[in-house]
C-alpha cells in the first residue's frame, strides 16, 4: 500500500476517526440497550459525545501532593494502546499492517488500560483509589489467563498469530465460534471481565467504594479514561469478532474490490454490534460479584474450561488436519 | 497486608443515609469497624415538648419519610389511649390501609436499594417502577407521596371515596404477580444468591440477645410482630399471619420481607374491601389527663415505641421515640465483623437503616488482631467476651 | 402464643424489691430504687423469661429524673421498672451488661439528660456533634440555649 | 462565541451530573431524587446520571436542613467539587429548615453553609420538580457562561441585601434562634 493511502487508513476511515465515533456509538448503544431493558428509555444518540466533551471542560483539581505529570500521562498512555491496537483488527478486509504474532501485541495493547488504572489508583492518594487498584489488579490476575487462552486457541487450528491469517483461514472452513464453543463463552466472559462491567465492575464498584480508581480522576483526564474504556470495548469486541465470527469475510469472493470491502464493513459493523448485545445483557441480567467470589469463578470455571478448550483443539489438529 | 482504615460515608452513594462507618480492614476482611450514624440529630423530642397535639403530628410525621406514617400513628394512638377515647372504625380502617401501603412501598424501596447495593440495577430499577404503582394509590388516598398528613388525634383528615377504592382494587393483581416474580427470582438468580446466602449470618439467641427487631429478628426465627403480641388499629380482625424464616442471613431477611410485602397486600384488600361506614374522626378534649403510656407499632423496619407523659396540658410533658433501627444498630455491628468489605453496604441495608429515625454510634471491635490503641466501649467489652465464647464453643 | 403474665406473678418474682402495679392488661410497672435496679433486671429476664428490651425512656418531671425500663418476652407483656434519680447527683449502675442493646440507650440518656451509668464501658458522647459543649443537656426542662455559645456546625463568616 | 465555546456550552447544557447529599433529612426528599432516576420519571433521558464522588458531578442537591454535625463536611463535599458547580436545595428545609427550624441541633437552612444556586418548593418536591430544578440550574448556567461567570448574580443579590438593611431586618441568624414556642 503506497503511504498516502495508509495515512489514510489508518487516521481516517478504519482508524482513529471512525474509531473514535465507533466508541462514542457503542456507548450509547450500550447504554440504550440497558436502559431498554430496564424499561427506561435511555440517553439520546450524541449524549456519550456530550459527556466527553463537558468532562474536558471542568476544572482539573489536583490532589496535595500527587504527581501531577504522571497522573495526566497515564490515561493518554492507556488511550494510546488501545488505540494502536485497533489498527490489527482486520475491518474492512485484511488489515494492512498484519505480520506474524499481531494478535500477541493486540492482547498485550488491550491489558495495558488496567496497569494503567492501578498506576492511577495509587498515584491519586485516596483510600477508596487505592482499594480500587489493588482490586483491578487482582481482578486481572483472574480473568487474564483464560481470555489469552480462549483466544490463542484459533491461533492453534488456524496455524498462524495473525489476525487477517485467522480471519482467511474462517473463510475456508466452519466459525471458530462453531468449532470452538467453550472458547467463544470463555473470551466473551473474558472480554466483560477485562472492560469491568457489572459482574466484574469490582474496583469500581459504586456503592463500596465510591468510584474506585476513577475517584480523584476529574475534567480531561476523566474524559480520557472514560473515552479509553469505550475504545477498548470497541476493540474487544471487534477482536472477538474477528476470531470467533470470521470477521470482515464471507466464503465466497466477490468480484469487484470495492464492493467486497463495503460487504465486508457491513459483517464487521453487524458481528460488534451482535457481540455488544451480548455483552451489554450480561450487564443487565447479573449482580457483581465479590473479589474473592470472582477468584473461584475465574479459577475453577474459566481456567478449566479455556485448558479444557486447548485440549480438544489440540486433539482436532492432530486428528483432523493431520488425516 | 496492613490494616487499612476505610472511611465509608457520611456521603456515599451506596448508603443513601448518612452513615459513616471507620473501617479497620485488613486485605478485604474486616477486623474492627467504627460505626457513627448521629448525622441525623434534629432534636425533633425536645421541639415536642413545645408544641400542642395539633402541631406536633406535623412534626412527627417528618422523623423519618419512609416510615412518616407509623410515627403520626404511634403517637396519636397513644394519645388518645390516653384521653381513653375510642376513635371510629372507619378511621381505624383507613390508618390500617395507609400503613400497609406504606409497608408495601418502603419494602420495595429496600428491595430495589439491596439489589442496587450488589451492583443489580435492573431489580432496583423494576422494583422502584412497581413502587410508584404504590406512590399513586398513596397520593389518591392522602394528596401526598411520602409524608401523608392524614392522621390526627381522634380520627383521619380524609375519607375514602368509592371511585378511590376501586382505582387501589384494580391495582393490586399486578403487584401481586409482580411480587411473586421477585420472589422465584430471589431463589433463582445466580449472583443475587451468591451475595445474600451467608452473609451477616445471625442465629436466633444471637437476635434476642443483641436486642434485634423487625424483619431482622424475624428472618432468624424470632416471631415478635407487635401487629400480633399488641394488636392495634384495625390488625385484630383482619385475617393475616406473621413470616418467620430460618436462614437467618441477608437471603432470609429478603424472604421475610417478600413475604410480609404478600401479607399486606391481603391486608390492603380486605380492608379497602370491608371498609366499614361512619365517621372518620371524633372531636377530642383539648388536653390529654395525666398519665404514661407506651406506645408500640410495628413498623416497616420493624418494633418502633413512643413514650408518651402526658400531664393534662395540651402539650406532650415527655416523648420518648426508641426507633427501630436503633434497636438493629446492636445487631448489625457485630455481624459485620469478619465480613468482606463488598459486604457492608449489603449487611447495612438488609436491617433498612433509615438513619433520619435514629441517630446513634456504635463501636465494635474485635479482639483478634490488636490495632493499635484500644477503643472503650460497652460493646467491645461484649464483642470480645461474646467472641471469646464463640471462639470456645 | 402464650397467654400474659398476671400481677401476682409479677409480685411473687419481684417481692421486697418495690411496689407492683398493673397499668393495663399487657402492661405491668414495678417501682423500684436505684440501687436494685440490677436485681429487678436479672429477675425479669431470669423468672418472667423476659428476653428483648422494649425500651429505656428517661424523663425529666422539674422535681427529678425517672428511669422505665421496659422489657418484654414471649409472654407479650411489657414489665415496666420505673426508678426516680435525685437531680443533683443522678447516678444508677449500668444494664448494658445483661441486656447488650442497653449500651446505646443508656449513652444516649446520659448525652440528652446527663445520667451517669456506673459501670457503662464507652460512656462516650453518642448523639451530639463533636463540638457540642460539655455537659450542656439539651433535654433537660431548664436548658435554653444561650446565643453566645458555639454549638457545632459552620462558623458564619465561613459560610459566605 | 466561537464555534469551540458554543460547542463546550451545547455539551454542559446536555451532561449535568448530579450528586445527592443528606445532610440530615427525614430522607423523603432523598428518595423522591432517586425515585426521578427510575423508569417512570428516567432523567437518563436528559442526559443526568447519578454519580457517587463529589469529583465527578456538576450539580450538588443538598437535602434536609443541615444538622450542626453535617455542615463541616457538607462544606468539604461543596469544596471538593470542580468548578462549573451548582447547588440545589431540596424542599422546605433546605431553604429556611422547614418543620425543624429552631430546633437545637439545626443550622436551619443550606443558605447558612454554602452558597445555594435553586431552591426547591414542596415537601417532599415531587420528582418532576426535581427535574425542574436541574433544568433550572441548566438555565443559570447557560447565563452564567454567557456572562462569564457567577459575579453577575452576585451583584443582583447585592440590591437585595442592601435593601433588607436599610429596613433592618435581620439576615437569617446562623447561631440556634430561641426555639420558637
Amino acid at each position: 500500500m503506497d503511504p498516502i493511502l495508509l495515512a489514510v487508513y489508518i487516521l481516517l476511515f478504519p482508524g482513529f476517526l471512525f474509531l473514535l465515533a465507533y466508541a462514542f456509538f457503542f456507548q450509547f448503544l450500550d447504554r440504550k440497550i440497558a436502559a431498554r431493558m430496564q424499561a427506561r428509555v435511555g440517553p439520546p444518540l450524541l449524549q456519550p459525545f456530550a459527556d466527553f466533551v463537558k468532562m474536558l471542560g471542568k476544572e482539573v483539581i489536583d490532589v496535595k501532593g500527587m504527581d501531577r505529570k504522571a497522573f495526566d500521562a497515564a490515561p493518554l498512555l492507556a488511550l494510546a494502546a488501545v488505540m494502536t491496537a485497533f489498527l490489527y483488527v482486520p475491518i474492512v478486509g485484511n488489515s494492512p499492517l498484519a505480520f506474524q504474532g499481531d494478535l500477541i501485541l493486540v492482547l498485550y495493547l488491550l491489558t495495558l488500560p488496567t496497569i494503567v488504572l492501578f498506576l492511577l489508583g495509587w498515584l491519586s492518594r485516596n483510600v477508596f483509589a487505592t482499594i480500587g487498584g489493588v482490586r483491578a489488579v487482582t481482578q486481572m490476575f483472574i480473568y487474564e489467563v483464560p481470555f489469552f487462552l480462549a483466544l490463542l486457541t484459533p491461533a492453534l487450528m488456524a496455524g498462524s498469530w495473525s489476525i487477517t491469517d485467522i480471519v482467511a483461514w474462517q473463510q475456508s472452513h466452519l466459525w471458530f465460534a462453531v468449532l470452538q464453543p467453550i472458547g467463544f463463552v470463555v473470551a466473551l466472559i473474558g472480554l466483560q471481565a477485562k472492560l469491568e462491567r457489572t459482574p466484574f465492575d469490582i474496583p469500581e464498584a459504586e456503592t463500596e467504594i465510591v468510584a474506585g480508581p476513577w475517584t480523584e480522576l476529574t475534567g480531561r483526564r476523566l474524559a480520557m479514561m472514560r473515552l479509553t474504556m469505550d475504545v477498548s470495548m470497541v476493540v474487544g469486541s471487534a477482536l472477538v469478532a474477528a476470531l470467533f465470527l470470521g470477521g470482515p469475510r464471507i466464503p465466497w469472493t466477490i468480484t469487484p474490490d470495492w464492493l467486497s470491502w463495503i460487504v465486508g464493513f457491513g459483517l464487521f459493523f453487524v458481528k460488534t454490534l451482535g457481540v455488544l448485545l451480548v455483552l451489554a445483557s450480561i450487564k443487565v441480567a447479573t449482580g457483581r460479584l465479590r473479589i474473592d467470589q470472582l477468584n473461584d469463578v475465574g479459577w475453577k470455571y474459566l481456567a478449566s474450561a479455556a485448558i479444557l478448550q486447548v485440549l480438544i483443539v489440540l486433539l482436532m489438529n492432530y486428528w483432523w488436519v493431520s488425516a | 497486608m496492613t490494616e487499612v482504615v476505610v472511611p465509608i460515608g457520611p456521603h456515599h452513594p451506596a448508603l443513601k443515609e448518612p452513615v459513616n462507618f471507620k473501617v479497620v480492614a485488613d486485605g478485604e476482611t474486616i477486623v474492627r469497624l467504627e460505626l457513627d450514624v448521629s448525622y441525623n440529630h434534629r432534636g425533633i423530642e425536645k421541639a415536642a415538648e413545645q408544641r400542642d397535639f395539633v402541631r406536633v403530628v406535623p412534626l412527627l410525621e417528618r422523623v423519618c419519610g419512609i416510615c412518616s406514617h407509623s410515627h403520626t400513628t404511634v403517637f396519636v394512638k397513644g394519645i388518645e389511649e390516653a384521653m381513653k377515647v375510642q376513635i371510629p372504625p372507619r378511621a381505624q380502617y383507613i390508618r390500617t390501609i395507609v400503613a400497609e401501603l406504606e409497608r408495601i412501598h418502603s419494602h420495595l424501596l429496600w428491595f430495589g436499594v439491596a439489589a442496587h447495593e450488589i451492583g443489580f440495577n435492573t431489580l432496583f430499577m423494576w422494583t422502584w417502577r412497581d413502587r410508584e404503582a404504590v406512590q399513586d394509590m398513596l397520593e389518591e388516598m392522602t394528596g401526598n407521596r411520602v409524608n401523608y398528613g392524614i392522621n390526627e388525634v381522634g380520627g383521619v383528615r380524609r375519607d375514602l371515596t368509592p371511585e378511590q377504592i376501586q382505582a387501589a382494587l384494580k391495582r393490586l393483581p399486578h403487584l401481586e404477580d409482580r411480587i411473586a416474580k421477585y420472589r422465584d427470582m430471589v431463589n433463582k438468580e445466580a449472583t443475587m444468591m451468591i451475595r445474600f446466602r451467608g452473609v451477616g449470618k445471625l442465629s436466633k439467641d444471637d437476635i434476642l440477645k443483641l436486642g434485634a427487631v423487625g424483619p431482622t429478628a424475624r428472618a432468624s426465627g424470632v416471631d415478635y410482630d407487635i401487629r400480633k403480641d399488641d394488636p392495634y388499629i384495625a390488625y385484630a380482625d383482619v385475617p393475616w399471619q406473621v413470616i418467620t424464616d430460618t436462614h437467618g442471613d441477608v437471603y432470609g431477611r429478603t424472604l421475610v420481607r417478600i413475604g410480609e410485602l404478600q401479607q399486606s397486600l391481603q391486608i390492603v384488600r380486605y380492608c379497602l374491601e370491608n371498609l366499614p361506614a361512619g365517621p372518620i374522626k371524633i372531636t377530642t378534649p383539648r388536653a390529654a389527663p395525666r398519665g404514661e403510656i407506651l406506645s408500640r407499632y410495628e413498623a416497616p423496619r420493624g418494633e418502633l415505641v413512643h413514650f408518651i407523659r402526658t400531664n393534662n396540658t395540651d402539650k406532650v410533658e415527655r416523648l420518648d421515640i426508641r426507633t427501630p433501627t436503633l434497636a438493629n444498630w446492636t445487631s448489625v455491628a457485630v455481624s459485620l465483623v469478619h465480613q468482606n468489605l463488598a459486604d457492608i453496604p449489603v449487611i447495612v441495608a438488609a436491617i433498612d437503616p433509615c438513619l433520619s429515625c435514629t441517630s446513634r454510634i456504635t463501636i465494635v471491635n474485635e479482639r483478634g488482631k490488636k490495632t493499635g490503641e484500644m477503643t472503650w466501649d460497652e460493646l467491645s467489652a461484649h464483642g470480645r467476651e461474646f467472641y471469646r465464647k464463640r471462639g470456645r464453643a | 402464643m402464650s397467654e400474659l403474665l398476671k400481677v401476682e406473678q409479677v409480685a411473687k418474682a419481684m417481692e421486697g424489691l418495690g411496689t407492683v402495679d398493673a397499668m393495663k392488661p399487657n402492661r405491668i410497672r414495678v417501682a423500684t430504687t436505684p440501687a436494685k435496679v440490677k436485681e429487678a433486671v436479672q429477675r425479669a429476664l431470669k423468672d418472667l423469661k423476659c428476653d428483648h428490651v422494649v425500651q429505656i425512656a428517661a424523663v425529666d418531671n422539674g422535681k427529678s429524673f425517672e428511669l422505665i425500663y421496659n422489657l418484654t418476652g414471649p409472654h407479650h407483656t411489657v414489665v415496666s421498672i420505673l426508678l426516680e434519680l435525685p437531680r443533683d447527683k443522678p447516678e444508677v449502675p449500668t444494664a448494658s451488661d445483661l441486656l447488650p442493646p442497653a449500651g446505646l440507650y443508656e449513652r444516649q440518656i446520659h448525652d440528652l439528660l446527663g445520667i451517669v451509668f456506673v459501670g457503662h464501658p464507652n460512656l462516650k458522647r453518642i448523639i451530639l456533634n463533636e463540638d457540642w459543649p460539655e455537659n450542656e443537656f439539651p433535654m433537660r426542662k431548664d436548658w435554653k440555649p444561650n446565643p453566645n455559645t458555639f454549638y457545632g456546625g459552620v462558623h458564619t463568616e465561613e459560610a459566605k | 462565541m466561537t464555534l469551540s465555546q458554543r460547542l463546550a456550552n451545547w455539551a454542559r447544557m446536555k451532561s449535568p451530573w448530579i450528586t445527592l447529599f443528606n445532610s440530615g433529612a427525614c430522607n423523603a426528599c432523598d428518595i423522591e431524587v432517586i425515585a426521578a432516576l427510575t423508569p417512570r420519571f428516567d432523567v437518563e433521558r436528559f442526559g443526568i446520571l447519578a454519580k457517587g464522588s463529589p469529583r465527578h458531578a456538576d450539580i450538588l442537591i443538598v437535602t434536609g436542613p443541615v444538622t450542626r454535625k453535617q455542615a463541616p463536611r457538607l462544606r468539604r463535599i461543596w469544596e471538593q467539587m470542580p468548578e462549573p458547580k451548582y447547588v440545589i436545595a431540596m424542599g422546605a428545609c433546605g431553604a429556611f429548615g422547614g418543620v425543624f427550624r429552631g430546633l437545637y441541633h439545626v443550622v436551619d437552612g443550606v443558605e447558612n453553609v454554602i452558597p445555594v444556586d435553586v431552591f426547591v418548593a414542596g415537601c417532599p418536591p415531587r420528582p418532576d420538580e426535581v427535574i425542574n430544578a436541574v433544568v433550572a440550574c441548566l438555565g443559570l448556567l447557560k447565563e452564567d457562561l454567557a456572562r462569564g461567570g457567577k459575579e453577575w448574580r452576585a451583584k443582583k443579590t447585592k440590591v437585595i441585601e442592601r435593601v433588607e438593611a436599610k429596613e433592618g431586618a435581620q439576615p437569617a441568624p446562623a447561631k440556634p434562634s430561641e426555639a420558637s414556642t
